[in-house]
């Protein structure tokens, strides 16, 4: 081990860590279906006796077995979910190099469109780094965030940094814009991830103005858009567009409690690594109930565009539903008051119908 | 040049047991991100990440190590680092593992080789070496040559050294041996007359001569503080990433490097890439697992057309071109000049030969030299720029342009679109109406009445291509994986693939050629041209007159003439005309009738030699003799990968070396081919087995690397004051042409091109898709947030960027990414160098539009194989608003 | 210390449908409101305004309704906000949901506003059927339709305060707020509408009004400084939002307060009143512009306010 | 299976949630969600509110297709693809997991390349423009290819040298140059540069040296 470096201890294979379960889903997916190639041939090994076992690289889960087409892509071995079982996204800042591939994998496969001025051409450039997505809304729904940390007093930038950050929709398990959607469109899966149903969208832009993250926003067909967590992969078994895209395992898709476990150990790692900057954001159930979509960031959340502290608009019920009642009790009794005083006189005046009134 | 054979030496998914990486040259995560998958996996196992780079990329955001190095200083910094691991390692006892190293070096390079006593070094000669000739600009190598024993048949390494008779008396190798050989029974008896003495070496590594001290001279004076004020990478930083690579190499652990064209693209892009090859032969990195040099390539194939070249310099197989500028009047001239008889090339009569017999079937016999005099030969350099520049000059009436966009990809574009304009025809096949397309009715110099679109005669056919998986055949990935895609559906229209167009242009030349007597016309006319796909290959599809590429594929692996039973691999080939085999290297991606092993589909965990087929024999680490000691057995556990099990070689990999020819085997001096070498002689296409890190034979520019300005510099040469820029660079001297003189205080600038993941290449293939187009909207030029003060420059402002040849407009991207260097202008006074750099993928279509970049690149390249300089010129800026 | 608003907030652009109906709202709620109470405690003299008002509550609901609706982003959708589209017709309600209990308050209001005009309507030059006087039934129905204005004129505050936009989702006080406000452009609408108004009945509503415009200052007063820096950016930083703050405290809260004090300012009652109706509305549709502008800015285009 | 769409629930489903640090830890919180609502469900009135977890079927968009395997046709890291075609349609191109090569991945431009195949701004027909002409005008595949074998023909037989002026064979054409290949089959570049060199055209080059 290098002197220099007190270096990331290994990290267990990841077949350890993902205890492969049986799929469970009743649906499928088509699996490839290989297209008859002549003659395709098994074990063309340079030697037919047993070899000492390789070293693993990455995901295989056993040497010499094919990889099963379902459910694989990053991170590693096949992920194995259920229906009924929370999933979620483990967005590693610390891995992302910024190449944009889960943008452009997510309109891909939601066949969103491209942010293009009225000319067909594209926008401006942004300046803002190599970020020209700058936030996500109804038609994208990863956005990569660029951070540049640099020193411009020295000249050699020591230290200096070039963070990046793929963001998505948080799944909260504490939503706002679920809490607030006045027609139900936007509901619970089974996965525990956030769905915005577009066909019962009426387009109200409350969830737009619930959402602490600024991740939702209106589409071109007047309803609201955000990410899906791709719920049509996900009820075939399948691994969401954006993980399966990703090539550094930046994003990682997965069984909650598993992607939570390689976040900290990720964490560890960095942390021993003397990268003590490095945090999770929105792992635990402090944040929200927890996100179902979680980042580990090296600077601090604004710098990626992430509140310190969200809030679910709900904390407000309660205040500004007690005050407002007071205000209605006020003016019920204000006016009661200014009301009755008047009517006295006028009751001296008319001097008929005092019982009547008198009963309430 | 290094190793033997020009390609990736490992296997992406191999970078993953990598203890550390060292991208250089390459901006390996914005330009490969899938391949640098494989480093997050190393990172994530502990392995170091160290990046080199004038900028600091989004490769370097990830690197635990980055180093800044002003563009096209690569070879001081690489030097620095060669001369530091001899310093520090190989001549270091205390260092861990010492033994190993010396023992790779010893027997596994040819650093103990002794070079002929006529060799002068730079050192000697003030930045050139020996046999250099002014007026040409080019060297002669016949003192670069090894020293050689005239005994034969003794053990070469006891043998005294007596210098053989090339310099006096009767030749008794060689060409002329060769030619008066008998080869009317076969090729055997020339080749065993070209066989020379064995060099002379000395395993101590003392002998002055020997290429180890002659490497440790020349690199002496490439210190650290050189690196510092030649590179502006701080002193610290370089011996940070000497220490960490050093320090991860050794038999438990090995680093491997990774670079792109931001290495080819320099006069001197060929010997940054050898310089890399010498540090990871000092550190034993090769043939090794996590060990190697990636050569990151930029197009889906360009690996296969490059084995298959779609390129004038070689025919396939890396075969050269027959050639007026040599002697290859006949097949036996010919091969009489090119074989070399000790290594595995002594084979190459059966390859050419079946070369032959693929190009012209049954008409190729052995008294006709098996048609040799039918096939073209070349008379000078007609790459792309001296063909673009032979165009410009009217030299050239018809041109294709398939799949390529020279008026935004070319060097000195608008040299380029201006020659476009002097071609009688032109035809365009691609998806979009690029700039080439188009270039009579809307490129700059149309609009700014330079040309007029009345008076551009060239007859413009647009025909529309299909995509790729609108047709089926085989792509070789940068690591000479062959792999086969099938047919998803057809081409919309009249969109068609290449391969139709081809077919069918060639059905129509050959029918108007049919009936001609004429000897110029024979070649065309023998020319084996069937290729129709069976009924049920194109029973599922529209297109009905697809020609067969499982066809052309049996064609290009070869076959026995006699029953069309494919070859089972090269070892195959025949020299007698028995057997065809259009490209050798290829053979066995298809060994039997109807198993095409390119679309082999069974991966797993690492090696994964059931996915696709690797050339060559589908080996996937070459040259993995090395990774097993002299002995045979793995160097260590830990990096275990092919090793001797007492009958045999055998591993993960296939082994590239003869599988039963046990490490003890004895160089046989009377042997050809590899019986002249012993079984501890890894390398089995050099002609001494052994990787070279000095160089006798095969560049024109030296033998060793040796630091050179780029051909425009802002500052002289520090480490050779009498020589700035390379000796031996090509350069077109034209008016249109211009270049800046060195530190041209006109063109202050260091100028870097390069590539972002959001774009590919010239653009076509990204800037009409509006997923792409809207990530990165418009031409930038990065600027140092120094250099922007200094100009007052902000962010988003318009820029005028210009150099000799052009001006262009970018907005600025101001970026605290880039820095000012502190720089020795090469006289002793240390200066600050700014650095800015744009990406080239813009042209003015598309969604995207975007000045052209390369209007301001210079028609110069690097001798040894014509590429040009697009990562190291000058420039100078204003603010424009 | 974390910023007092969210950085990642979007603002929904609610534009002019949305502040005119929240004015309208209000107006709505009020009209309702006023004649409830001036049903539950007012006299004979009041009968006439009562009717009049409830011929007026219903189509101002509808068209109230209507400016919500065209606004959607699907508006032939707006049912999805009452039934569950899939398992009609279950109501769809979330009370937990501002918009979603906002959708039943209308619903509500618009049923008990539609009994109170069709009663009003049929009842022309005779007397009233549920609304008589002395009638248990008018009375609940007065009473819960009261509710209800106050709760759609309220609502509307509650709404904006749950969600995490600055300003809206800054200071709770902004219901309360919505609430004096809504009743009191209510009863200016009345006083505005009703040329012909009894003198008893017009003091009656003017001290009403005077009260709820008292609280309404120092609610916005209260509204405002809790806002705190989120004030200093999205107030004070926009000057239009300032302008419209102003008009509101001037020209809708302490004009009207004069006048209702002063009449003879304007040379007599009757005027004075209409006056101090007219600029209690043009403070009431400005308080809703310069709140709703708060965090979206205010564009001259008038797309996104 | 559930219904094809639901809204979440109303009333029935309403589920109160606590407003900070819930006690529960998330598995136990999400079957209280679906559980336990009518006892607290007063308190969702001024509190946090979540739905209970619903299904609800969506319809995979390659349910039925037929999966090709591919290769990237960008750079030269050779990633797998598979291309899903729906009644002989192209309609999805994604990663394909089995390669050992990218295991998936894609880069944006891998991840674009279902738009490069479908794309409004792809010409899909035969353009010529004929010499001195400013506009494109549409003509037969048929025809073009004909008319590109003529000129092939006319300027080759125009331009070949069959030796030098040393008497070397030279048996070739420099007046023809061939641009292109790093991006097609091997099939195309083998068979092309054999066919040019059939011709005797030698000027043949790709990408390599770009």
């Amino acid at each position: 081990m290098s002197s220099l470096f007190p270096g990331l201890p290994p990290l267990e294979p990841r077949a350890a860590q993902l205890q492969p379960t049986p799929p469970t889903l009743p649906n499928q997916p088509a699996p490839v279906t290989k297209e008859p190639t002549p003659g395709a041939v098994t074990g063309t090994g340079p030697s037919s006796q047993p070899l000492p076992p390789q070293p693993q690289v990455g995901t295989a889960p056993v040497p010499g077995q094919p990889v099963p087409f379902t459910g694989t892509g990053t991170p590693a071995s096949p992920v194995t979910f259920k229906r009924g079982e929370p999933v979620g996204f483990f967005t590693d800042a610390t891995l992302c190099i910024g190449c944009k591939a889960c943008e452009v994998a997510c309109k891909e496969w939601n066949q969103l469109p491209a942010e293009l001025g009225k000319d067909g051409q594209t926008l401006p450039m942004s300046g803002q780094s190599y970020d020209n997505t700058l936030h996500l809304s109804g038609t994208t729904y990863r956005h990569v965030a660029f951070v540049e940390n640099f020193d411009l007093s020295d000249p050699n930038r020591v230290g200096g940094q070039w963070s990046m950050m793929s963001d998505v929709c948080k799944h909260c398990v504490q939503a706002g814009c679920l809490e607030v959607c006045p027609t139900g469109a936007i509901m619970r899966t089974e996965f525990d991830t956030v769905y915005i149903q577009q066909d019962i969208c009426n387009g109200c832009r409350y969830c737009v103005t619930a959402c602490p993250f600024g991740v939702i926003e209106m589409t071109e067909q007047g309803v609201a858009g955000k990410c899906t967590f791709c719920y049509d992969r996900l009820q075939s078994g399948l691994t969401p567009a954006c993980a399966q895209a990703c090539p550094t395992a930046s994003i990682s898709f997965g069984p909650i409690d598993q992607i939570q476990q390689r976040a900290d150990a990720r964490l560890a790692s960095l942390h021993q690594e003397g990268r003590t900057k490095a945090q999770l954001y929105g792992r635990d159930p402090s944040m929200l109930g927890g996100l179902n979509a979680f980042f580990l960031i090296e600077d601090s959340p604004e710098k990626y565009g992430l509140p310190v502290a969200p809030q679910l608009p709900s904390r407000n019920n309660l205040p500004s539903g007690l005050l407002g009642l007071a205000a209605a009790v006020l003016t019920g009794l204000a006016s009661m008051l200014a009301f009755r005083k008047h009517r006295v006189e006028t009751v001296a005046a008319e001097g008929e119908e005092g019982g009547a009134a008198h009963a309430s | 040049m290094s190793f033997g054979r020009g390609a990736a030496t490992t296997f992406q998914q191999d970078i993953a047991n990598s203890d550390a990486i060292l991208i250089m040259g390459s901006d390996m995560a914005e330009c490969h991100p899938v391949a640098f998958r494989w480093v997050a996996k190393a990172k994530e196992r502990g392995g170091k990440l160290i990046h080199v780079d004038p900028r600091f990329t989004r490769t370097s955001a990830l690197a635990n190590l980055y180093a800044p190095i002003r563009a096209g200083s690569d070879i001081v910094f690489l030097g620095g680092l060669i001369s530091w691991v001899i310093q520090n390692v190989l001549e270091n006892p205390s260092f861990p593992n010492y033994d190993f190293y010396r023992q790779f070096v010893t027997t596994y390079t040819n650093a103990p080789t002794i070079v002929g006593d006529q060799f002068r070094d730079t050192e000697d000669l003030e930045g050139l070496f020996s046999g250099y000739d002014p007026q040409k600009r080019s060297y002669d190598n016949a003192t670069w040559q090894y020293d050689r024993t005239v005994i034969r048949g003794t053990d070469p390494r006891a043998a005294d050294s007596e210098r053989s008779g090339q310099q006096g008396g009767p030749q008794q190798y060689g060409f002329d041996a060769g030619m008066a050989a008998d080869t009317s029974k076969g090729f055997d008896p020339l080749v065993r007359a070209l066989v020379p003495p064995r060099e002379t070496r000395d395993e101590s590594l003392q002998n002055p001569r020997c290429v180890f001290q002659i490497l440790k001279r020349h690199y002496a004076r490439y210190t650290p503080e050189v690196v510092e004020k030649a590179t502006g990478c701080p002193r610290d930083v370089f011996l940070q990433v000497a220490r960490t690579f050093a320090e991860n190499s050794g038999p438990e652990r090995t680093g491997s490097m990774a670079y792109a064209v931001a290495w080819t693209q320099h006069t001197t892009g060929v010997q940054m890439i050898r310089a890399a090859g010498i540090l990871q032969q000092l550190l034993g990195n090769i043939g090794r697992p996590g060990g190697g040099i990636l050569a990151l390539r930029g197009h889906a194939t360009i690996q296969g057309s490059t084995d298959n070249p779609t390129l004038y310099h070689s025919i396939t197989g890396y075969m050269s071109q027959p050639t007026v500028l040599k002697r290859h009047e006949t097949l036996k001239e010919y091969l009489a000049t090119e074989v070399q008889p000790t290594a595995y090339w002594a084979n190459q009569p059966k390859f050419m030969v079946s070369y032959l017999k693929a190009m012209y079937g049954d008409t190729a016999t052995r008294e006709n030299d098996f048609g040799y005099a039918w096939h073209p030969r070349i008379v000078g350099d007609h790459s792309h720029i001296p063909m673009m520049v032979a165009m410009a000059d009217g030299k050239v009436q018809g041109m294709f342009a398939i799949g390529q966009n020279p008026a935004v990809g070319g060097q000195n574009a608008g040299l380029q679109r201006r020659a476009l304009a002097r071609l009688n025809w032109l035809v365009v096949r691609d998806y979009f109406e690029h700039e080439t397309a188009s270039f009579w009715k809307d490129s700059p110099e149309v609009r700014s009445g330079q040309l007029k679109t009345a008076d551009i005669q060239t007859e413009v056919f647009f025909l529309p291509a299909a995509h790729p998986a609108e047709g089926e055949g085989t792509f070789t990935n940068t690591q000479r994986l062959i792999q086969f895609k099938e047919k998803a559906a057809d081409p919309p229209d009249d969109a068609r693939t290449d391969l139709w167009f081809t077919y069918q242009l060639g059905k129509r030349l050959k029918e108007l050629y049919a009936n001609s007597t004429a000897p110029r016309d024979q070649g065309i006319r023998n020319l084996t041209w069937d290729y129709e796909p069976t009924a049920e290959e194109v029973a599922p599809w529209r297109i009905k007159d697809d020609p067969s590429s499982v066809k052309i594929l049996k064609e290009i692996n070869g076959y026995r003439v006699a029953d069309r039973v494919p070859l089972a691999g090269f070892g195959e080939a025949k020299d007698d005309g028995s057997t065809v085999c259009g490209n050798w290297i290829y053979s066995g991606v298809y060994p039997q009738e109807g198993r095409n092993l390119a679309a082999n589909r069974n991966p797993d965990g690492y090696v994964s030699l059931g996915w696709g087929f690797a050339w060559p024999a589908n080996r996937r680490i070459m040259y993995n003799r090395a990774s097993a000691r002299p002995d045979g057995q793995p160097w260590s556990d830990r990096k275990r990968y092919v090793w001797w099990d007492g009958q045999r070689w055998t591993g993960y990999d296939v082994p590239d070396f003869a599988v039963t020819k046990a490490p003890t085997t004895p160089a046989k001096d009377d042997g050809i081919g590899l019986d002249w070498q012993s079984g501890t002689d890894p390398f089995i296409m050099k002609a001494d087995g052994r990787a070279w890190m000095f160089a006798p034979t095969g560049l024109v520019d030296g033998p060793l690397p040796t630091h050179y300005e780029a051909a425009e510099s802002p500052v002289h040469n520090l480490l050779y004051p009498k020589q700035d820029s390379s000796p031996a660079y090509k350069y077109f001297a034209r008016d249109d042409n211009p270049l800046a003189p060195i530190a041209d205080a006109r063109f202050p600038y260091v100028l870097t091109t390069y590539r972002l993941t959001e774009h590919y290449l010239s653009g076509v293939m990204s800037r009409w898709l509006p997923w792409l187009a809207e990530l990165q909207p418009e031409l930038f030029i990065e600027i140092s947030v120094e250099l922007a003060r200094e100009k007052g420059i902000a962010n988003l402002d318009r820029v005028r960027v210009s150099s000799p040849r052009a001006s262009i407009e970018a907005k600025a991207l101001v970026t605290g990414r880039l820095r000012p260097f502190s720089i020795d202008d090469g006289q002793g006074t240390m200066r600050t160098v700014h650095q800015v750099g744009l990406p080239w993928h813009w042209g003015y279509k598309g969604l995207s539009t975007g000045s052209v970049v390369n209007d301001l690149t210079s028609l110069v390249m690097d001798p040894n194989v014509s590429m040009h300089e697009g990562k190291a010129l000058v420039c100078n800026l204003e603010r424009i608003g | 210390m974390p910023p007092d608003f969210n950085p990642s907030f979007v603002p929904p652009q609610w534009a002019w449908w949305v502040v005119l109906y929240f004015f309208l709202g209000g107006i709505t709620g009020g009209t309702y409101f006023a004649a409830a109470w001036l049903d539950l405690f007012g006299d004979r003299g009041d009968r006439g305004i009562v009717r009049m008002a409830h011929l007026l509550a219903f189509p101002l609901i509808l068209l109230s309704a209507g400016l919500l609706i065209v606004d959607l982003g699907r508006p032939e959708r707006f049912l999805n906000m009452i039934v569950q589209s899939e398992r009609f017709p279950l109501p769809m309600f979330k009370p937990y949901s501002p918009m979603s209990a906002g959708s039943l308050i209308l619903a509500l209001f618009g049923a008990i506003s539609f009994i109170s005009f069709l009663d009003a309507v049929f009842t022309r030059g005779r007397e009233r059927w549920l609304h008589r006087a002395g009638s248990v039934v008018g009375k609940v129905i007065s009473f819960v339709g009261g509710i209800a204005g106050l709760a759609l004129a309220g609502y509307t505050g509650w709404l904006l305060n749950v969600t995490n936009e600055p300003v809206w989702g800054t200071s709770p006080f902004i219901s309360a707020l919505f609430v004096f406000s809504g009743i009191s452009t209510g009863i200016a609408a009345i006083l505005i509408a009703a040329a012909r108004l009894p003198d008893s009945t017009r003091v009656k509503l003017e001290e009403a009004d005077n009260y709820l415009m008292g609280f309404e200052l120092l609610t916005l007063l209260v509204f405002l400084l809790t806002l705190g820096s989120v004030g200093v950016r999205f107030v004070v930083g926009q000057p239009l939002v300032v302008l419209l703050f102003a008009v509101t405290i001037i020209v809708g809260l302490l004009l009207p307060f004069l006048l209702h004090l002063r009449p003879r300012l304007l040379g007599g009652h009757r005027t004075a009143t209409a006056a101090a109706a007219a600029l209690a509305l043009v403070g009431g549709f400005a308080l809703r512009w310069a709140v709703l502008a708060g965090p979206q800015g205010i564009t001259l285009q008038g797309i996104s306010l | 299976m559930p219904e094809q769409h639901s809204q979440a629930p109303g009333i029935a489903g309403v589920a109160p949630s606590q407003p900070s640090a819930p006690p529960f830890s998330r598995r136990e919180f999400i079957r209280l969600s679906g559980g336990v609502s009518g006892a607290l469900g007063t308190v969702a009135a001024l509190g946090a509110g979540v739905a209970a977890p619903v299904a609800q079927a969506a319809t995979l968009r390659i349910q039925d297709a037929r999966a090709i395997p591919t290769i990237c046709p960008y750079c030269a890291v050779g990633c797998g693809q598979v291309a899903h075609v729906v009644d002989g349609r192209v309609v999805n191109i994604e990663g394909n997991p089995d390669s050992p090569i990218n295991q998936g991945n894609l880069c944006p431009k891998g991840a674009a390349s279902y738009q490069l195949m479908v794309n409004a701004n792809r010409w899909t027909t035969v353009k010529y423009r004929a010499p001195g002409s400013d506009r494109w005008e549409d003509r037969p595949l048929d025809w073009a290819m004909e008319r590109v074998a003529q000129l092939v023909k006319q300027t080759r037989d125009e331009t070949f040298v069959e030796k030098g002026p040393d008497g070397k064979t030279v048996m070739n054409t420099t007046a023809i140059f061939s641009l292109g290949g790093a991006t097609i089959e091997n099939e195309w570049n083998y068979t092309h540069a054999k066919l040019m060199r059939g011709l005797g055209i030698v000027a043949i080059e790709n990408q390599a040296r770009i």
